[in-house]
């Protein structure tokens, strides 16, 4: 492995300073385009297996009756009906997954990111029923056959652990953004630190109209959705 | 009942004071070595006569007593001791490798009858072995005398040899200890060694030499002359008539005789033996085996185990010349426990080959004794067992219905036969209340009699009624549980022994051997009708009638 | 006293046979799961949790019906149950291990399950789960075991065995909540999302358990010539009886808070289960058959001069294990996914794996149950 | 206490040998090459002589312990484990006693109540306890069989990865590790617990538990704790596997401790009760078949004995067994 650059963890992380959260906007998301689903498949070495009862995934796309199931649905225009909806980890200010977890495998980390430990999960997946969203996947096979082109950008997974979308945790210790937002070709795709009031995304979330997948469920996702 | 044994309520009360653990006494911060022998009333027997030394050219006859201070060891005992041990190391793997393998796990410290029954330490199985042990390491393992205390070794003393007697004379040779031991080692063997090399220096046990003597002489450890062999038995065919009605038929010294039938001397002499001899005779008569009884060979039984291999061999050689001389066809072997351990492991090693003899063959049944076709030597109980499951036997066990009984599984049949079925085939099949004592006390893990291996003498009934503390609250458990009123065994011994120990531990409790049993419920051809079973007691349900 | 569990006659050594060999059909099943993952399984990512746990779930019932007999007979001095007191200990042995079994085979990485407790997580009911299920197995290997030796010795138990039967009586109400916990804690599984849960958990638990115990009296008397007893039996069947009514008046309750409220995500499971939804209706038939099942059962537990016949006590019995295992097993764990997070109904079937892992982990269960009674049997009728 | 410290001291004094040794007198090669050659010679010498000592005694006597219902009567059912009536069922019943302690698991314990009255329990723990102890020491000595071989033998492979089931530390957890451990405590804790085993335990019972434990303690520390480096490690253990001479390479001094303490315990087996791993196979009461009366096994040695004859004795009794009616050879 190449040396790791340990000058961006110079300062001790303080909790609460920095929250991560991303607002997708659907209305500039294309119905067809898996650009970020690639990219982020691509760089995590997530393996594909999409078609079968073993698919994992880090990021997707649903209908919209499926991603936002408690919005109303009554009288939407056809066209929002049949909007494809960016699917992902909400990671959750009070995520039920790392509540759940026996091992602590699954955390929350100090900017928000709702993180995991692969060597510590038991592979229980008790937080696959715990998360509301569908947002975990677990390896019921050895994935690494199924990864098509090893990247060398993250570590593969062995078999019986869950898995999950990062916020690309690594990219974002190199000052990077997340490989899902770099890769959007529509900008549909807007990640920020939800904590600073001027940032883009908070002024975004201020002068749009978002949604968020079951609020009532009290989760407080960090995935905000323009309709 | 004795002025050796202490009272029952005071040897409870020792018992009481102790529970639950085993241990009589303390011993913090005491190694076993530093405990002390104490010889008092009741707890050593009596040493043999010298006369009774001279008749079998043993060493150092003479007057002396356990509490004497000085025991009038011979000069160069010590010398005596090591070389004997030296020899007998040479000859007996068994002795070596159990003097080597032992890693004091612990395993049998409390499965000794005298230990449970005594509390003291050293008779611990393992602490047992440790008395020659801890002699063997210093005189024939240099590399341990270096480090003595640290290896437990220590020098050839005297009071290494009062420690000798005392405790090889409260081990019974029951082996259950090796059945718990992972190694297999065998203090019983040990026993047998420690005895033998007391012996060569004149320490020993008048009860158990002085029928080896007369058994030498007259053929039975009792000396009971042939006329008076003939007339005890004649005597109890009597009994049988007065019973029963029939009139049963012994011969003695028979040539031509297909089988000679050989049972300890005390079926003819003592109580409770003397009913099993009944019920052998009528057993034979109903029948109608052609059997012999010598007067030559009239002991079963062999005390020389109990005092060394020679003389275990010579006293056995006369079945072997007897046979041949009567030129019978096999032998058919009586109750009894170190009989059969002598017969079963020992016989045909030291006395045999037996070809003069021909593989047994029931003639009843037509059974081939397979298991015995080297020795020729068939157990009653193998022989009546065959019986009763080929029909051959007419019997009642309603008249067996005045005892409550349970079996003892005596030591030398149970870990040195393996026999546990054969008695319990016929049990069942000749009385209709029998009831197992408890798991852990029956067949391989049977509790001896504790008095055993020669140590049924009187003076010793201290020690005899510790020793069977353990098998006697066996036989409580079953009297209190299941009104058990009859402990039945295979042992001429424990017939003898076992009638005290009851009587000490639960009045109420008769001992019976199998074949007595066997004798009530046979119903005769010819028998008057019968309210007594051959002890004279009334058998429930055939009471005499009024009328009558 | 191990030993008394290496003799047998010949019928034993055949069960037991037949259960090493089902064990070895098990064990291989699970070494190919091991290899090649729990893909092999029918579960996938939206039914992430399949027979396993559904097992897991309905043994711990099993496990904690024990105390339908430890509770009267310690506490309330019921002397009818004693005989069969230490059956009710070893089938919750047998049933708790049998949990532990389940979940280890439900785990992708089994070799990290020391995680649990190297890593303790306080938040998570899996965490108090293993606690709880690991301490009521011991609680009631030791103190079963130990009131046996001391019934095999002949003396009376040393007194912190009574201290761990008794801490063994709240223990088995918490196993099964802690269980129901699991479920009942997690946001969007709206079928579990319930308070009712941990009641319903317990209700079908001491139905279902009180009635394996009567079923296995009568195997003991079968098999064993041991017989616990018509008072037993009968105070059991009540006991089972009111258990079942409770157990089907909490699916009732259930039924209306979901319908009554008109609530589309609380009617979603049920209609999945009951009556089928978008087109997926596998379960249907079998939800209606535990449901009639059970009403029948209970029905006849019910009726004093029915569960005085043995024929309709054993059917009886049958009738309500088979429901509730349907019920708690199969339907609440499959409904509890249907609807997926995403709206999606996903059917699922057990693998021929999965199905020789559960055999094969009932089949270690029931060699610990037979073994263990055949050792509490030979004590309890010891001739001597 | 003093048969336990004592014991415990030695160990400790040992242990400190080869760390001073190696740390202060630069004796790599001493007790990287030669005491272990010498430890092994010792070991595999001794026990030469013990076994050849064993056979060359006699089994004068067929004397199994018959534990079990012999073999008699067609119909009746027989033990063959416990009361063997051939050759391959005793040697079963060796087996069985060497990979199972058998007799062990037999083991009750014996407690006076209220009467008084024996109670038998059943006490399994020193089998549970020994079981575990001796089979962990074999898996652990097997799977050091990395240090001797260039690619580690199949079979034991297999048994490492089983070992090594656990995934919870690294480098990996060897669940042996802490069964061996708290095997050893468990048995010299039973030492200490009982009144009886306090009484006949000797020093030298004590040693050889702490001297396993000193290594075994050694071992998990190598491993887990203060770490050391395996490279030379396995240099070495290919050198001593081919019988090499050739300096050691430096290794850290526990590794020393850990080979001297290995050493000390193989040269101690020979001369101690440790011979039992030898002496189990060579016990007659358990490696005998029962079957005397059926077979004559014969006594190297049987002394011819002269015994009172017939003659002898009718000569005495001649007349007493006329008057009485019992036939006479010589009238």
């Amino acid at each position: 492995l190449e040396p790791t650059d340990t000058s961006n963890f110079t300062k001790k992380p303080t909790p609460g300073k920095v929250r991560w959260g991303m607002l997708v906007d659907t209305r500039k998301c294309l119905g067809n385009c898996t650009e970020c689903v690639v990219r982020c498949h691509h760089d995590h070495n997530v393996p594909d297996l999409s078609g079968t009862k073993n698919e994992v995934k880090w990021i997707w796309k649903s209908g919209y009756e499926e991603a936002l199931p408690t919005a109303s649905q009554q009288f939407q225009t056809d066209e929002v009906k049949h909007r494809k909806v960016l699917t992902l980890c909400n990671h959750c200010e009070e995520p039920p997954c790392t509540r759940a977890c026996p091992t602590e495998a699954t955390f929350k980390r100090w900017d928000g990111i709702v993180s995991m430990d692969y060597h510590r999960c038991i592979g229980c997946r008790f937080c696959m029923a715990a998360c509301p969203y569908g947002s975990r996947s677990f390896n019921w096979v050895d994935p690494r056959p199924h990864v098509a082109e090893l990247s060398n950008t993250y570590p593969t997974r062995m078999r019986g652990v869950v898995e999950k979308c990062n916020f690309c945790s690594e990219r974002l210790v190199k000052g990077e953004l997340p490989a899902c937002v770099d890769s959007c070709p529509q900008k549909a795709l807007i990640f920020g630190d939800l904590n600073d009031p001027n940032s883009e995304i908070r002024r975004m979330i201020a002068a749009n109209e978002t949604m968020q997948r079951k609020p009532e469920l009290g989760t407080l996702p960090s995935v905000f959705y323009i309709i | 009942m004795s002025k050796y044994a202490p009272k029952t309520e005071e040897l409870k009360k020792e018992f009481e004071e102790k529970k639950p653990r085993l241990l009589k006494g303390k011993f913090d911060g005491m190694d076993w070595w530093d405990i002390p022998v104490e010889f008092r009333d009741g707890n050593w027997c009596f040493p043999a006569k010298p006369e009774v030394l001279e008749d079998l050219h043993f060493p150092n006859p003479r007057k002396w007593a356990a509490t004497d201070k000085d025991w009038q060891l011979p000069a160069n005992w010590e010398k005596t001791i090591r070389d004997g041990m030296k020899d007998r190391l040479k000859r007996f793997r068994s002795f070596k490798v159990f003097m080597d393998s032992c890693v004091r796990c612990g395993a049998c410290a409390d499965k000794c009858h005298f230990f449970l029954g005594t509390g003291d330490p050293k008779n611990m199985p393992v602490m047992r072995a440790e008395l020659v042990r801890s002699i063997y390491r210093q005189d024939v393992n240099a590399f341990a005398r270096v480090l003595t205390k640290f290896s437990g070794s220590r020098k050839l003393t005297p009071e290494v040899i009062k420690e000798w007697h005392m405790y090889f004379n409260q081990c019974t040779e029951c082996r259950r200890c090796s059945v718990f031991c992972p190694m297999g080692i065998d203090t019983a063997e040990i026993t047998m060694m420690a005895r033998e090399l007391l012996n060569l220096i004149g320490v020993n046990n008048n009860w158990i030499l002085a029928p080896v003597a007369n058994c030498n002489r007259t053929g039975n450890h009792l000396g009971i002359e042939p006329h008076t062999f003939k007339q005890n038995i004649m005597s109890l065919v009597d009994d049988i008539e007065d019973v029963t009605g029939v009139k049963v038929n012994p011969t003695f010294n028979r040539k031509g005789a297909e089988i000679l039938f050989i049972t300890p001397s005390g079926d003819v002499f003592g109580d409770p033996g003397v009913y099993t001899m009944m019920g052998y005779l009528l057993l034979f008569h109903h029948i109608g085996l052609d059997y012999t009884i010598s007067t030559y060979a009239s002991e079963g039984g062999n005390f020389g185990t109990f005092t060394s291999n020679e003389m275990m061999k010579k006293l056995n050689a006369k079945m072997y010349h007897e046979a041949k001389r009567l030129g019978v066809k096999w032998i058919l072997g009586g109750e009894c426990g170190h009989m059969w351990r002598v017969v079963h492991q020992y016989m045909s090693t030291m006395n045999g080959p037996a070809d003069f003899l021909q593989e047994p063959v029931s003639p009843i049944t037509g059974t081939k004794f397979t298991n015995a076709k080297e020795t020729k030597m068939v157990h009653i109980a193998e022989f009546t067992a065959d019986l009763i499951k080929h029909n051959k036997l007419k019997l009642d066990p309603k008249r067996n219905d005045h005892l409550r009984t349970t079996f003892h599984d005596s030591c030398n049949v149970a870990r040195g036969m393996g026999m546990f079925e054969e008695p319990r085939y016929i049990l069942n099949k000749v009385c209709n209340t029998f009831h197992e004592m408890p798991e852990n006390t029956i067949r391989e893990q049977t509790f001896c009699c504790g008095s055993g291996s020669g140590l049924n003498a009187e003076e010793f009934m201290d020690i005899r009624m510790r020793g069977g503390f353990p098998r006697a609250n066996a036989v409580a458990h079953v009297k209190e549980k299941h009104k058990v009123d009859s402990l039945v065994t295979i042992c001429a011994i424990d017939r003898a022994s076992l009638t005290p120990l009851m009587r000490y531990w639960n009045p109420g409790v008769s001992v019976y051997g199998l074949h007595e049993l066997v004798g009530n419920a046979l119903i005769m051809e010819g028998e008057k009708k019968r309210t007594e079973d051959l002890r004279e007691d009334d058998m429930v349900g055939f009471e005499e009638d009024d009328d009558e | 006293m191990i030993e008394k569990a290496l003799k047998g006659g010949r019928g034993y050594w055949t069960w037991v046979a037949i259960l090493l060999a089902v064990i070895g059909l098990g064990v291989t099943a699970y070494a190919r799961q091991m290899t090649l993952g729990l893909g092999v399984t029918g579960m996938g990512r939206d039914i992430s949790w399949g027979v396993y746990i559904a097992q897991f779930t309905f043994l711990v019932g099993v496990a904690a019906s024990a105390v339908m007999l430890v509770l009267p007979y310690y506490l309330h001095n019921q002397k009818a149950f004693s005989k069969i007191v230490i059956v009710g200990e070893f089938l919750a042995v047998s049933a708790a291990l049998m949990c532990m079994l389940f979940i280890l085979a439900d785990m992708g990485r089994p070799d990290r399950v020391l995680n649990v407790l190297l890593h303790p997580s306080p938040h998570s009911m899996v965490f108090w789960d293993v606690l709880v299920l690991n301490g009521y197995l011991f609680l009631n290997l030791i103190s079963g075991w130990a009131v046996l030796g001391a019934e095999r010795k002949g003396v009376k138990p040393a007194s912190w065995v009574k201290a761990l039967i008794y801490i063994s009586i709240p223990w088995a109400f918490s196993i099964h909540t802690v269980t129901a916990f699991l479920f009942a804690g997690l946001p969007g599984r709206h079928l579990w999302l319930t308070a009712v849960l941990a009641p319903r958990f317990l209700a079908s638990a001491f139905a279902a358990g009180t009635a394996i115990l009567i079923l296995l009296t009568f195997i003991l008397k079968r098999v064993a010539k041991f017989d616990a007893g018509p008072e037993a039996r009968t105070k059991l069947a009540v006991l089972s009886a009111y258990a079942g009514v409770a157990n089907l008046f909490f699916l009732g309750t259930e039924f209306f808070t979901a319908f009554y409220s008109n609530v589309p995500a609380h009617m979603h499971s049920l209609q999945y289960l009951y009556f089928g939804l978008d087109g997926h209706g596998p379960l249907v038939p079998y939800m209606w058959f535990s449901l009639i099942a059970g009403i029948i059962s209970v029905g006849v537990l019910l009726s004093p001069p029915l569960r005085r016949q043995n024929g309709w006590l054993i059917a009886a019995c049958i009738g309500l294990v088979v429901s509730i295992w349907i019920d708690k097993g199969v339907g609440l764990i499959i409904g509890g996914f249907n609807p997926t997070p995403l709206e999606a109904i996903v059917d699922y079937i057990p693998t021929f794996t999965e199905i020789s892992v559960t055999l094969g982990i009932w089949a270690i269960g029931l060699l610990v149950l037979t073994m263990l009674l055949k050792v509490a049997i030979a004590v309890k009728t010891q001739e001597a | 206490m003093r048969k336990v410290l004592q014991p415990l001291l030695l160990v400790l004094v040992l242990a400190l040998i080869p760390y001073v040794g190696v740390t202060y007198g630069k004796l790599d090669y001493l007790f990287g090459i030669i005491i272990p050659y010498t430890a092994v010679a010792i070991l595999v010498l001794g026990m030469l002589w013990r076994l050849i000592d064993w056979v060359r005694r006699p089994v004068p006597f067929r004397i199994p312990t018959t534990c079990g219902q012999e073999k008699s009567l067609d119909w009746v059912k027989t033990n063959p484990l416990e009361s063997p009536s051939n050759p391959f069922m005793a040697a079963m019943r060796v087996l069985s006693e060497v990979f199972l302690f058998r007799s062990l698991f037999r083991n009750t314990k014996a407690e006076l109540h209220g009467g008084p009255k024996l109670a038998y329990g059943s006490h399994k723990w020193l089998w549970l306890g020994g079981l575990a102890f001796h089979w962990s020491l074999l898996i652990i000595v097997l799977r050091h069989a990395r240090f001797f071989f260039m690619t580690t033998p199949a079979p034991i492979e297999m048994i490492e990865t089983f070992d090594r089931f656990l995934d919870v530390t690294v480098p990996a957890f060897f669940i042996t590790d802490a069964i061996v451990l708290a095997a050893i405590t468990f048995l010299v804790l039973r030492r200490f617990s009982d009144e009886k085993m306090r009484l006949l335990s000797l020093s030298t019972d004590y040693f050889p538990l702490f001297l396993i434990g000193g290594i075994v303690t050694a071992g998990i520390s190598m491993r887990y704790v203060t770490k050391v480096n395996v490279m030379p490690v396995k240099g070495l253990g290919m050198t001593l596997a081919s019988f090499g001479f050739t300096a050691p390479e430096p290794i850290g001094a526990l590794f020393y401790v850990h080979l001297f303490l290995v050493c000390v315990l193989l040269a101690y087996i020979p001369f101690s009760k440790l011979v039992h791993m030898g002496g189990i196979f060579m016990s007659p009461t358990r490696n005998l078949p029962n079957d005397s009366r059926a077979k004559r096994h014969k006594n190297p040695w049987n002394p011819d004995i002269k015994f009172r004859s017939y003659a002898e004795y009718e000569d005495e009794f001649r007349e007493k067994m006329k008057k009485a009616g019992i036939p006479v050879d010589k009238q």
